[in-house]
């Protein structure tokens, strides 16, 4: 029996990680702009597409794909937010809401319209092996897509922290009106976030790829789950992002293990509902409160 | 006549920096009392706690011999308490009359009583003519007004006043003080703070000066403008003479 | 209220002549009420052509139209229109009022069985009949739907008879005593599973349920499941899936390297489906599963077969192509009776529907007082080098029965 | 009578008259557009008037649903009291949600994602219920021959048009009463600056509860009016996230912070949604519907954010008594977009207004005191 809850932790920790970089990828837009991205989930899609269809094509592992899943997305995220993106910065939430409700339904739409809606799965050789490491079986694919997202966030940690521009995200983040007194292009620097935000997405997807089939609709479950991390992890705290990952992805594993997995994210959600009542500035942010 | 509002030791602490500390005054009912101090010597902070939008680190509130200090500010207004606020806050997507209503209606829920009330009020603060334009077009000044007249539809009997005056032109300034006598001689007690020294000079019974926090000095205006302290917190050594 | 406006009275002019005109807009589609007497018989066929269920949707519609163009041929015509509810059950109604808005008198459907009791909801309503080419949920004919006519057995047929062919193959060497249940969690899911569950302990196989777990329809990931199932240590699997789901649930015991004495899925969709044993390869062998099959020795079973191949060559003629085709046969055999394309008359005919030459196993088609028909034969099938061959009753076996399951590792 | 009430019964007026000319397919597609008005106008109570974004009302459609559903088919409660009970349950939960939000002053975009927790808390919990169904779903049993609509509420396609318009046009004239009643004003001071509002005397906690509960009552009931009239009932169509989003584009589409909005929004997007899925179905590509219904979605909103009706209530003079502005940054972060005032137009400028002129009363029987 120890081998199913150790199994079930396990695997939790390595799909949390991946799920870490799809929140990671939310903080940094949501942190910045305060944007409700309600289509970062169809950017995880795009990235799962790419994944697919590279191995379609040349029969690489969806791991080859990230270089072209971060240029790809962070293109579709830079532009967007220059073309459309930057104008509704200042504007209402709700009104925001519906721009990315909008967004999310179009690129579903044209996953739908150009794959179809059928689930495409991987099924490579490769998906088949596992490690066997004291009597335990760790999936190959969902280790090397651990590896992967932790060495992204652990870059994409580095540059905010130690690059100029990186510091100017953060001011931009911390005090928009305080970033902008002291020259910095704001509008620049909000296309940066959601290019930065869609790419960290968009390889995620592409680590997803051979885990989950893809297909058009699984998008509004990671639009979800994102949120749940960015909260639970604290807003515009990377190292929350990552708690607030591998936390989701145990509890949704042991939810499964220990009432059905059909139920497996009641758990995430009953956490967002504590964490929202009573720490609205979650685990790790320290900073400004929930919308106080 | 009893004092309507005590502080007594009332402090407030934000994790280090003490912006009110250790302030006990009286104010008593029906009279107009300034409460007067450099910048940041901590006259908003205490209006907040008064008002119920800061709860006090220490120390206690009492008004008409109940303790207030952490009630709901709505609680308050009910209560009797009203206030403006020193960066004027008009509700931006409704018209001035509505803005002036939403405080009538602490008073009465019938809408035509609390339309023609907040009317009156306009007439008497000079906005009557702009009572259909919408609470985002107004100038600054004008809004200083409608936060005048929205406390007062409140039907108040402890009025808190956060530098109405400021930016207002010396005419507008003259009808708003006799508005604030006319209220007052109809037994409503007032507290402003306030910068222009003309108004407080012709106004105030009472002075009451803050600095870093401190209650410096209390009295008459013109006991208070020769008081050394008050002079020196002002404008260091040189005295003024009205 | 001071009225500045005329007063009510002389303003019903304005009013009246406002409606009329409403009333002129809405007689456009007036002359769609009036049903057509004579003529082709549009018939309306309700299937998941997109979604998760889009394999075995597509895979009915197949058989359908071939014996669409199979009974053209002999002079019956049918104007038959596809509609796709996208996998999602709480379509099946709407779906259902528009085909029948657009004209059809008659509708087929509809594969899922959720959806199968929406589209007869709006079926009841528009009095129009029903006839369930695949779907098993006893509430289909437990509803008191008038217009339903069920030519599939209700799942607690499908698992009785699999028991008796589970006991004919039990023997020394293959005598499983726990056994763990997988099913999806949606209306066919939970109907077969409860089957089980109510049948397989009272019925003598000698095989006690440890476990049951339900897995999310819309599931991507089944490790956990699979985790559980291999955690609860039971001799024998009961997958009760889709075909997605099976792949999945089959990989994961693959990769977890659990190695039951045998998979029996008792009425479950998927090892026979090409997708399956494509996707599996030699890990589909020796999946066992009990479902109603097409009865290979008849003449025209024979001939349907030969006409698919030619039209398919990629796919693979099973229960789904099978049931699609029986689907058009009853419809045509109808129509040709009641002489008429008007809902009543085609409801009439169905109540009478007594075919004997048909494809699928079992005896005649014929529906009873609640339109379901119960002499459908239900064999068990084992897939062996990726091909599902019918291995019990013993006298319509084509093959002999391989047990215990194969390890794993030790497939070529 | 002002041209507001006018427009009003000349509208229902020509809807109630309608069924005499068309088909049942006309009706039964007008009965999902009046459940999406009804649902609108729920949802712009709480979120036009009183400022609190929801995106998780499809758990109170879903639980209405249920609600009438399980008492009619298990209990054999009639639904005139089954819809009772789904209210007061709809109103109890979004009380809860409320009080929890609102107690612990959780505010904007966190009480939108704190609304589609409990949602999806919900789905999950409804999709693992046996006593529910389950997502095997739950059916109503079909009418017997000697059903009576007026008892079972349950009827063809005429009656199902005829009690869900009466239940809109109650509900709209609710909405209408509430907002133009003392409670609508204090909502919209809580909408445009909560504290301010508290600091006039406006008891913002509870005037909030009371917009949240009326909201989800009304909801509940279209709920368990939908669940009557759909026969069946699965967890991911009645209370999944699909229906919380579409809820929220109607009234956005059509204008939020007013009174026709929400109805306006309906008739369009309603309608849309069902034309655009028809023309990917005969087309015959899949998702087709998704890409339209998104690109106009983010056309209107780029285009006209404050929403149709605004837009058109100007051009034909319908504008209404209740005066809101178009959307500007409010001070909680959540902004209105209403429809125009009384006298000036949308950009500020007032109308030909001269210093000293007494304002011209553009109709409607505002204060009939003259100023000096």
């Amino acid at each position: 029996m120890n081998e199913l809850y150790v199994g079930a932790l396990i695997n939790g920790l390595l799909i949390g990680a991946v799920y870490a970089l799809i929140a990671t990828g939310l903080n940094l837009i949501f942190g910045v702009m305060r944007v409700v991205n309600f289509a970062h989930g169809e950017m995880v899609v795009i990235g799962m597409y790419m994944g697919y269809g590279l191995w379609r094509l040349t029969g690489w592992p969806p791991i080859a794909t990230i270089p072209f899943a971060l240029i790809g997305l962070f293109a579709m995220g830079y532009g967007f937010q220059r073309w459309i993106g930057n104008a509704f910065v200042a504007r209402p939430q709700h009104v925001q809401f519906v721009l990315y409700i909008g967004l999310a339904l179009v690129i579903t739409g044209v996953h739908a319209v150009i794959f179809g809606p059928d689930p495409m799965g991987i099924q490579s050789a490769a998906s088949f092996d596992v490690y066997r490491v004291a009597g335990l079986r760790i999936d190959a694919t969902r280790l090397h897509a651990a590896l992967a997202a932790c060495v992204l966030i652990a870059l994409l940690w580095a540059w905010l922290r130690f690059s100029l521009t990186g510091k100017a995200l953060h001011a931009a983040a911390d005090n928009l009106l305080g970033a902008r007194a002291i020259g910095i292009r704001t509008n620049h620097i909000f296309a940066l976030a959601m290019g930065m935000g869609a790419a960290c997405a968009g390889a995620a997807g592409a680590l997803l790829a051979p885990l989950y089939d893809t297909q058009p609709y699984l998008a509004s479950e990671f639009t979800l789950l994102a949120f749940i991390i960015v909260i639970v992890g604290g807003l515009a705290s990377l190292p929350g992002a990552l708690l607030g990952g591998v936390l989701v992805g145990v509890a949704e594993a042991f939810a499964a293990v220990v009432i059905e997995p059909s139920a497996k994210s009641l758990f995430s959600y009953g956490l967002l509902i504590i964490v929202l009542v009573l720490m609205p500035q979650g685990l790790l942010g320290g900073r400004q409160g929930a919308g106080r | 006549m009893s004092a309507i509002l005590q502080l007594k030791g009332v402090t407030r602490r934000y994790s280090g920096l003490v912006a009110v500390s250790d302030v006990s005054f009286d104010i008593e009912q029906g009279s107009i009392t300034a409460l007067i101090g450099p910048n940041g010597a901590g006259k908003t902070t205490t209006f907040g706690m008064i008002a119920g939008a800061i709860s006090p680190s220490a120390g206690s509130i009492h008004y008409e011999g109940v303790r207030i200090d952490g009630v709901a500010p709505e609680r308050l207004c009910a209560m009797g308490i009203a206030r403006t606020f020193q960066i004027v806050r008009p509700l931006q997507g409704m018209s001035v009359i509505d803005n002036v209503m939403i405080g009538a209606l602490n008073r009465t829920s019938n809408l035509k009583i609390a339309r023609s009330n907040a009317l009156d009020l306009l007439d008497r603060v000079g906005l009557g003519t702009k009572a259909f334009e919408m609470a985002s077009n107004l100038t600054l000044p004008d809004r200083k007004l409608l936060e005048t007249a929205k406390a007062l539809a409140t039907g108040p009997k402890l009025l808190m006043l956060d530098e109405v005056m400021a930016g207002l032109r010396p005419a507008e300034a003259d009808r708003v003080m006799d508005v604030l006598s006319a209220v007052r001689a109809e037994g409503v007690t007032i507290l402003l703070i306030e910068h222009v020294m003309r108004v407080v000079m012709a106004i105030a019974q009472h002075v009451i000066v803050l600095n870093h926090g401190e209650l410096i000095a209390r009295g008459t205006p013109s006991a208070i403008v020769t008081h050394p302290r008050v002079i020196e917190s002002y404008l260091g050594t040189k005295a003024i003479h009205p | 209220m001071t009225g500045k406006h005329p007063s009510l009275r002389s303003d019903r002019r304005r009013l009246m002549k406002w409606a009329g005109a409403s009333a002129a807009l809405g007689s456009l589609s007036f002359p769609a009420l009036v049903r057509a007497q004579s003529g082709p018989l549009k018939v309306g066929v309700i299937l998941p052509l997109s979604g998760v269920l889009s394999f075995p949707g597509i895979a009915t519609r197949r058989g359908t139209e071939l014996a669409v163009k199979m009974f053209a041929e002999q002079g019956v015509t049918l104007d038959v229109t596809y509609a796709d509810y996208e996998s999602k059950p709480e379509n099946g109604r709407v779906v259902a009022e528009r085909l029948i808005r657009d004209g059809c008198t008659i509708l087929i459907g509809a594969w899922d069985s959720g959806a199968t009791i929406s589209a007869a909801q709006a079926c009841e309503a528009a009095k129009v009949p029903l006839v369930v080419n695949v779907g098993s949920a006893r509430q289909i004919t437990e509803q008191g739907f008038t217009q339903v006519f069920r030519n599939f057995s209700p799942s607690d047929d499908i698992v009785a008879h699999g028991v008796q062919r589970f006991k004919e193959i039990l023997r020394p060497g293959f005598e499983p005593k726990t056994a763990v249940v997988l099913h999806v969690n949606d209306t066919f899911g939970q109907a077969t599973s409860g089957a089980v569950k109510a049948l397989w302990e009272k019925s003598g196989m000698g095989i006690r349920i440890v476990d049951m777990i339900s897995y999310d329809a819309r599931a991507r990931d089944l490790s956990v499941e699979v985790a559980k199932a291999k955690a609860s240590g039971a001799d024998l699997v009961a997958p009760i899936t889709r075909v997605n789901d099976a792949i999945l649930i089959v990989r994961e015991m693959v990769k977890q390297d659990y190695n039951p004495m045998a998979i029996y899925g008792p009425s479950s969709p998927g090892p026979y489906e090409k997708a399956f044993t494509d996707a599996m390869g030699k890990y589909a062998n020796d999946y066992l599963v009990s479902v109603p099959w097409y009865d290979a020795s008849r003449a025209l079973t024979k001939r349907v077969l030969d006409r698919w191949s030619k039209a398919y060559p990629d796919g693979r003629f099973e229960l789904n192509s099978g049931f699609g085709w029986e689907s058009i046969q009853v419809v045509a055999d109808a129509f040709q009776r009641a002489k008429s394309n008007r809902s009543a008359d085609l409801h009439e005919a169905l109540r009478q529907t007594h075919i004997n030459d048909h494809i699928m196993a079992g005896g005649p088609i014929v529906f009873d007082g609640k339109g379901q028909n119960p002499n459908i034969g239900i064999p068990l099938l084992q897939v062996q080098n990726q091909e599902p061959v019918v291995v019990g009753p013993k006298d319509a076996a084509q093959a002999a029965v391989k047990l215990p399951m194969t390890r794993w590792s030790e497939r070529a | 009578m002002s041209r507001q009430w006018w427009a009003a019964l000349v509208f229902v007026a020509a809807l109630a008259l309608l069924p005499l000319g068309a088909s049942d397919y006309l009706l039964s597609a007008l009965t999902l557009v009046f459940i999406a008005a009804l649902v609108g106008i729920a949802w712009n109570l709480m979120m036009g008037f009183a400022g609190q974004l929801s995106l998780g009302h499809a758990l109170y459609f879903g639980v209405g649903a249920y609600t009438v559903a399980i008492l009619a088919e298990r209990y054999g409660v009639t639904p005139w009291i089954g819809m009772g009970i789904a209210f007061a349950a709809g109103a109890a939960i979004a009380l809860l949600i409320g009080a929890l939000g609102f107690r612990f002053a959780v505010r904007g975009v966190y009480f939108a994602l704190l609304t589609i927790a409990f949602a999806e808390f919900g789905r999950i919990v409804f999709e693992h219920w046996s006593f529910v169904g389950g997502t095997g779903g739950f059916y109503l049993k079909a009418l017997s021959a000697t059903n009576v609509p007026l008892i079972s509420l349950r009827g063809g396609a005429r009656f199902n048009y005829y009690a869900l318009l009466v239940t809109l046009t109650f509900a709209w004239w609710l909405s209408v009463a509430v907002v133009r009643s003392a409670i609508g004003y204090r909502w919209r001071a809580i909408r445009d600056d909560e504290d301010a509002a508290r600091a006039l005397g406006v008891p913002a906690f509870r005037l909030k509860l009371l917009a949240v509960a009326l909201s989800g009552g009304l909801t509940a009931i279209a709920g368990g009016w939908s669940g009557l009239i759909g026969g069946s009932l699965f967890p991911d169509s009645v209370l999944g996230m699909r229906l919380s989003i579409d809820f929220i584009v109607a009234p956005i589409v059509g204008g939020i912070g007013t009174l026709f909005g929400p109805i306006l929004g309906a008739f369009i997007v309603v309608p849309l949604n069902e034309w655009s899925r028809e023309l990917a179905q005969a087309a015959g590509i899949n998702g087709l519907n998704l890409l339209i219904y998104g690109v106009l979605l983010m056309a209107v909103i780029i285009v006209a954010p404050q929403g149709g009706w605004p837009w058109i209530a100007r051009r034909l003079g319908l504008v209404e008594r209740v005066p809101c502005r178009p959307g500007e940054q409010a001070r909680n972060g959540v902004a209105i977009a209403a429809s125009d005032s009384t006298t000036g137009d949308t950009h500020g400028q007032t109308s030909g207004r001269t210093q000293g002129q007494t304002p011209s009363r553009a109709q409607g029987q505002t204060s009939d005191r003259a100023t000096q």
